[in-house]
């Protein structure tokens, strides 16, 4: 069962891959990682992953590909072809893979029940998370609870990234000044072109947010969680951006306002975990946070998913608004900022 | 009764699944950019209802339905806008049709 | 029935690809990365009926959605100065 | 509180530096920065007390125990190192915000100090953990904070090596991550202790070589041995100035942390040193790393490029005493891990002192400068010297432990080698000795004064470290000493 | 039946050997960050197979089934992407900024950019 699927989906992948490396257009490029994103996702569900494949979907096929698109258009998008024969890149990445064929000969087979990583410390997440824990998604209790610090460091990746990038593109661009008139028709263009588009995001924005907020706190029962609602979040208010400008934009989003929230994510989730401490727990030790420890479990892992999803969801605001921002005329319907 | 159910059930998935192949046919085989686009918009989304409804009639259960039907809805919604906008964005970028059959 | 359609739909997915992958013009390759968006959609759904836990159409719904922010994205963010006159032909080497 | 100490020395920099971003402004958030790191500092102290004492400190995160919920696990080697990170940070912190302010524009600043602190917590992060998962995501959280900060260097050259040093070390952390997926494939755990304990049953397999292979070679490029450095002087030489002290003085050490973490404690000594030819491949490569990078050092017009091709040459010094595979050879290896820390960020503060005052770090622009800024050279003098390896520095106390070590050995005709290899650094200190006291200012130059007391404050306790743990080795012998024997007691 | 046990992880393989190779070979710099995402995603691709348990089900646990996949790969691996996310977003970040000061994105011509003698 499933097996047929599994090997399709493989190979489509690896299909997917040489189109790839074949590719001498950008936005092509870009678009077939779209698709091998869709591909690994579709993957993970038959692999039991939900939780992953619904990441995969809004990170690999949509952030990713949006901020790639971006890059692109910045940067133009045909690539040179090889001057030289890649010999020394084949020889290294043969003797990787040899190695790594060399070490599956060792491996359990696929599926197996007994293997070695099913049997040690996950059979607790299955058999006791539910009453240690107290909610059906063991992908959250382990992500939230029993690993939680490993999600606080990807909270704190994913702000540092949105630091980095802020360090990299606050600085003034040095291309020069487009004719504004230019702009103008151009976007007078865009107007016309994109009046269904308008419409139809307008019905359809509400409803992205409001399925945001449901997969942020429908995480415990289902796939979903802090982080894939923040992205989805995101996805929104980047939609709108697309469609109705990047001024616009700014005007129902304060920039400011976003650093200082994806910030303030971090600290709540860090927060939660100061809390247990002068609670008498150790740090992130949800059961001290209220009398009863289930309880304690459950309003912890609620907070620290907020503050996730708060921090994703304004740190690719502000990796989306600042990699937009750096081309004046590509998304703002009046003319470029000084 | 049940039984009418699950075939039209069948039925719609079978439809559906001719149809997806007719049309992936059509976006591999036709000649030029707006006739692969009129393979695929057209029936893209009537693909996709069969097999919604499809599933919708194989097993009733309150909340996989609604799911499905929103999903459904997202479909009817979605689809054809993207096809729009791209028809449009490609005729304004000034993209030809190929008129003449190619010899 | 069930299985066939999933299989269907995997042929569809391979037309797609190729048709992303030869082209020739960008929009072409729009038009076959959003088919198979809807595709993977109806996909997603199929699989979760197969495997005998359709509770997960969330996902599907994600890619619904994050589908149509993809096809908005490429046409806008391709739509300048850049872009103004796409290379028609494309072809591979 | 004490009892939380392992984490809270992680996570006071690692909350800070979200603080930042309400603080906004870049002279208090300075002040804040500072503050924070001396406190870390604070913290560290006490931890190694407390290590010293009782032994390994182990802190269930979250309450759950390992291997189901991650654990800190702070040991000698790991205390050792957290001291010397935090010891660093801090004196360089202190001529940061007088450096910073000349190379950095203004609205950026605040910046700079939230990466510095991500920085910090990540490196700090990786040598507290005893979860090999956990080591991976904080060692992805130094290094997006390492590329940004490199990139904020001036120049587009930055820039050109920031991107080199993200791919290439992306590669690293992920061949890292594939090694971590094959332990967990075989064992099932991921916590440290627990896969040593389980690694033996399966050490034979191939997946566990692989594993091993995997991670000796993400490691190496995070650790830029020889030939995997091609990153590292560009990225180093283009940063910004304190920057390049910090790294230069504490993100190499972190990789060879990880690198006796797991040779030694996961994997096992006798896996890694007798099942594997490691001793041969980190001897060789470590000796050529010695002559390739001194060789290089002396040709070089950028004195920063000089320093970073010297690390180059250092880090070799540190994989031979590594590969020796004996308790006196860890122990030299360990004793330079902390010398070595000491002479670089004297250096490359020093550096900074110079380009604050002069504006580049050009060997044509040090004529002269042994009479304008005397205190600045006379420390840089210092470094070079115990660079070098001269009696009374502690650089002549660290060679001199590897010299013996090889002896002890057997090894002659590696003692030999190291031997030549300080030839080597004499030559590329003395180039910059005889142009800057030897050789009179080009006319066209304007004058320079010295730099002012927030660079000389630190540079001096750094170059005054390095002659008082020269004279007085007590202290850094002690805990060389006692990690060793930790490292070695473990594993029989 | 090695073969059939070992065939996805063979794939995988394949995959991140793909990876790898846009990744040193390519000249281009956006490719090599679209090659560190193939390797990446092919490594999370290989994590989530170690964690598939055959007849077990999605680890959303309910009265109605015994046998799910093991949760913690897809634990790290949720982690893993959020990474890879971020190692995209600095490395476009970085390559517009090349771009805007080299004025390129391809590595021969930016390395000879900067040294323009040879």
């Amino acid at each position: 069962m499933g097996i047929l699927e599994h090997i399709i989906i493989l190979t489509l992948l690896l299909l997917v891959a040489i189109a790839i490396t074949r590719l001498k257009d950008l936005l092509a490029v870009v678009m077939l990682m779209g698709v091998y994103g869709l591909l690994s996702a579709s993957f993970f569900v038959i692999m039991d992953a939900v939780d992953v494949a619904f990441t995969e979907a809004s990170v690999g096929a949509g952030i990713s590909t949006i901020l790639m698109l971006t890059a692109i258009s910045l940067t133009g998008r045909t690539v040179s072809p090889i001057g030289h024969k890649p010999v020394l890149a084949m020889i290294l990445v043969i003797i990787t893979g040899g190695l790594l064929v060399y070490a599956t000969l060792d491996m359990p087979y696929y599926g197996l029940v007994d293997a070695p990583a099913n049997l040690h410390v996950s059979p607790r997440y299955i058999h006791d998370s539910l009453h240690e824990i107290g909610i059906p998604n063991a992908v959250t209790s382990v992500l939230a609870s029993y690993r939680g610090f490993d999600t606080f460091g990807e909270v704190v990746v994913i702000f540092t990234a949105g630091i980095g990038v802020l360090a990299l593109l606050s600085v003034p661009s040095p291309t020069p000044q487009e004719d504004t008139n230019e702009i103008k028709s151009q976007n007078i263009a865009m107007h016309h072109q994109h009046l269904v588009l308008r419409v139809i995001s307008k019905l359809l924005i509400p409803f992205i947010l409001l399925f945001g907020l449901y997969v942020q706190f429908h995480g415990d029962f289902g796939p979903g969680g802090g982080f894939q609602a923040g992205v989805i979040f995101a996805a929104a208010i980047i939609l709108y951006a697309m469609l109705f400008g990047l001024n616009t934009a700014r005007k129902a989003v304060s920039l400011p306002l976003v650093r200082l929230v994806s910030a303030l994510g971090v600290l709540l989730y860090g927060s939660v975990g100061i809390v247990s401490l002068l609670n008498g727990g150790n740090f992130l030790d949800y059961n001290v946070l209220l009398p009863d420890p289930v309880a304690g479990q459950h309003i912890g892992i609620l907070l620290i998913e907020l503050g996730v999803g708060i921090t994703v969801a304004s740190v690719m605001i502000i990796i989306f608004f600042n990699f937009a921002g750096r081309n004046g005329h590509l998304l703002n319907n009046q003319s470029r900022r000084k | 009764m049940e039984i009418i159910i699950s075939w039209l059930g069948t039925l719609c998935l079978f439809a559906g699944s001719v149809l997806a192949i007719i049309s992936g046919i059509g976006i591999f085989r036709f000649p030029d950019f707006y006739t692969r686009m009129h393979a695929v918009g057209v029936s893209d989304t009537l693909v996709t209802g069969l097999i919604v409804i499809g599933l919708v009639l194989q097993i009733p259960d309150g909340i996989v339905i609604v799911k499905l039907l929103l999903i459904l809805l997202m479909t009817l919604l979605i689809n054809p806008t993207a096809s729009h906008a791209l028809a449009k964005a490609a005729i304004l970028s000034g993209l030809q049709p190929t008129l003449t059959k190619k010899k | 029935m069930l299985m066939a359609a999933t299989l269907a739909i995997f042929v569809v997915m391979f037309l797609a690809i190729i048709r992303g992958y030869i082209g020739p013009t960008l929009y072409d390759r729009i038009l076959a990365v959003n088919m198979f968006g809807t595709k993977t959609v109806l996909l997603i759904c199929l699989l979760g009926f197969l495997f005998g836990r359709p509770e997960f159409l969330d996902i599907a719904l994600v890619y619904a959605l994050i589908n149509f922010i993809s096809v908005i994205a490429v046409l806008r963010l391709s739509g300048s100065d850049y872009f103004k006159n796409p290379p028609q032909d494309q072809k591979p080497s | 509180m004490l009892t939380h100490l392992p984490i809270l020395q992680v996570i006071v920099p690692l909350l800070a530096a979200p603080s930042c971003m309400i603080i906004q402004r870049p002279i208090l958030v300075w002040l804040f920065t500072l503050t924070v790191s001396g406190l870390s500092f604070l913290i560290s102290l006490a931890l190694l007390q407390q290590v010293m004492i009782s032994g390994a400190i182990s802190y269930e995160l979250g309450g759950w125990a390992p291997p189901w919920g991650i654990e800190y696990r702070v040991d000698e080697l790991s205390a050792v190192l957290l001291l010397i990170i935090t010891f660093v940070s801090t004196v360089v912190l202190v001529a940061t915000h007088a450096s910073i302010s000349k190379e950095i524009a203004e609205g950026r600043q605040s910046l700079f100090y939230v990466l510095y602190l991500l920085f910090l917590a990540g490196i700090l992060g990786i040598v507290s953990t005893g979860d090999v998962f956990n080591v991976f995501v904080f060692l992805e959280i130094s290094s997006l904070s390492a590329y940004a900060l490199i990139a904020m260097g001036s120049g587009r050259r930055a820039l050109w090596a920031s991107y080199q040093y993200l791919i290439l070390g992306t590669i690293g952390a992920t061949f890292i991550l594939i090694s971590i997926g094959l332990m967990y494939q075989m064992t099932g755990t991921l916590n440290m202790v627990d896969l040593a304990q389980r690694l033996p049953e399966v050490a034979a397999t191939r997946t566990i070589f692989a594993a091993f292979a995997f991670f000796i070679v993400g490691v190496s490029l995070k650790l830029a041995l020889f030939p995997l450095h091609v990153w590292m002087p560009n990225a180093y030489a283009y940063a910004p100035s304190v920057i390049t002290a910090f790294f230069a003085a504490t993100s190499t050490k972190v990789a060879l942390y990880l690198l006796i973490r797991f040779t030694f404690t996961v994997f096992g000594f006798s896996y890694s040193f007798s099942t594997l030819p490691l001793q041969p491949l980190f001897l060789g490569l470590g000796l050529l790393a010695i002559f390739a990078g001194s060789a290089t050092a002396i040709y070089q017009q950028n004195i920063k490029h000089l320093f970073v091709y010297s690390s180059v040459a250092q880090i070799g010094y540190l994989v031979v005493g590594y590969s020796m595979g004996t308790p006196e050879g860890l122990t030299a290896t360990l004793l330079h891990v902390f010398n070595h820390a000491l002479m670089k960020s004297a250096l490359f503060l020093a550096l900074a002192a110079v380009i604050y005052q002069v504006g580049s770090a050009q060997l044509k622009d040090f004529r002269g400068l042994g009479h304008q800024m005397p205190l600045t050279m006379a420390a840089i003098v210092v470094g070079g010297l115990s660079l070098i390896g001269v009696p009374l520095t502690v650089g002549f106390i660290s060679k001199w432990y590897l010299v013996m070590a090889a002896i002890e050995n057997g090894w002659w005709p590696v003692a030999i080698l190291i031997v030549l290899g300080s030839l080597l650094a004499i030559a590329y200190v003395w180039r910059l000795v005889e142009t800057a006291y030897f050789s009179d200012p080009t006319p066209e130059a304007n004058p320079v004064s010295e730099a002012p007391l927030a660079f000389l404050l630190p540079l001096w306790v750094l170059a005054g470290a390095n002659i008082y743990f020269g004279v007085d080795t007590r202290l850094s012998l002690h805990l060389a000493q006692a990690v060793s024997q930790s490292l070695f007691g473990v594993s029989p | 039946m090695m073969i059939l046990g070992l065939y996805s992880y063979w794939i995988v393989i394949a995959l991140m050997m793909i990876g790898l190779y846009i990744i040193i070979a390519q000249g281009n710099l956006i490719k090599k960050i679209v090659g560190l995402g193939i390797f990446q995603t092919s490594v999370f691709i290989f994590y989530i197979t170690v964690g598939k348990v055959e007849g077990g089900t999605a680890p959303i646990l309910a009265e109605a089934y015994s046998q799910y996949s093991n949760p913690l790969p897809h634990v790290l691996i949720l982690t893993a992407i959020v990474v890879g996310i971020a190692t995209t977003a600095l490395g476009l970040a970085l390559i517009v900024r090349i771009k805007e000061s080299y004025g390129s994105i391809e590595e021969s011509e930016i390395q000879e950019k900067d040294n323009p003698k040879c």
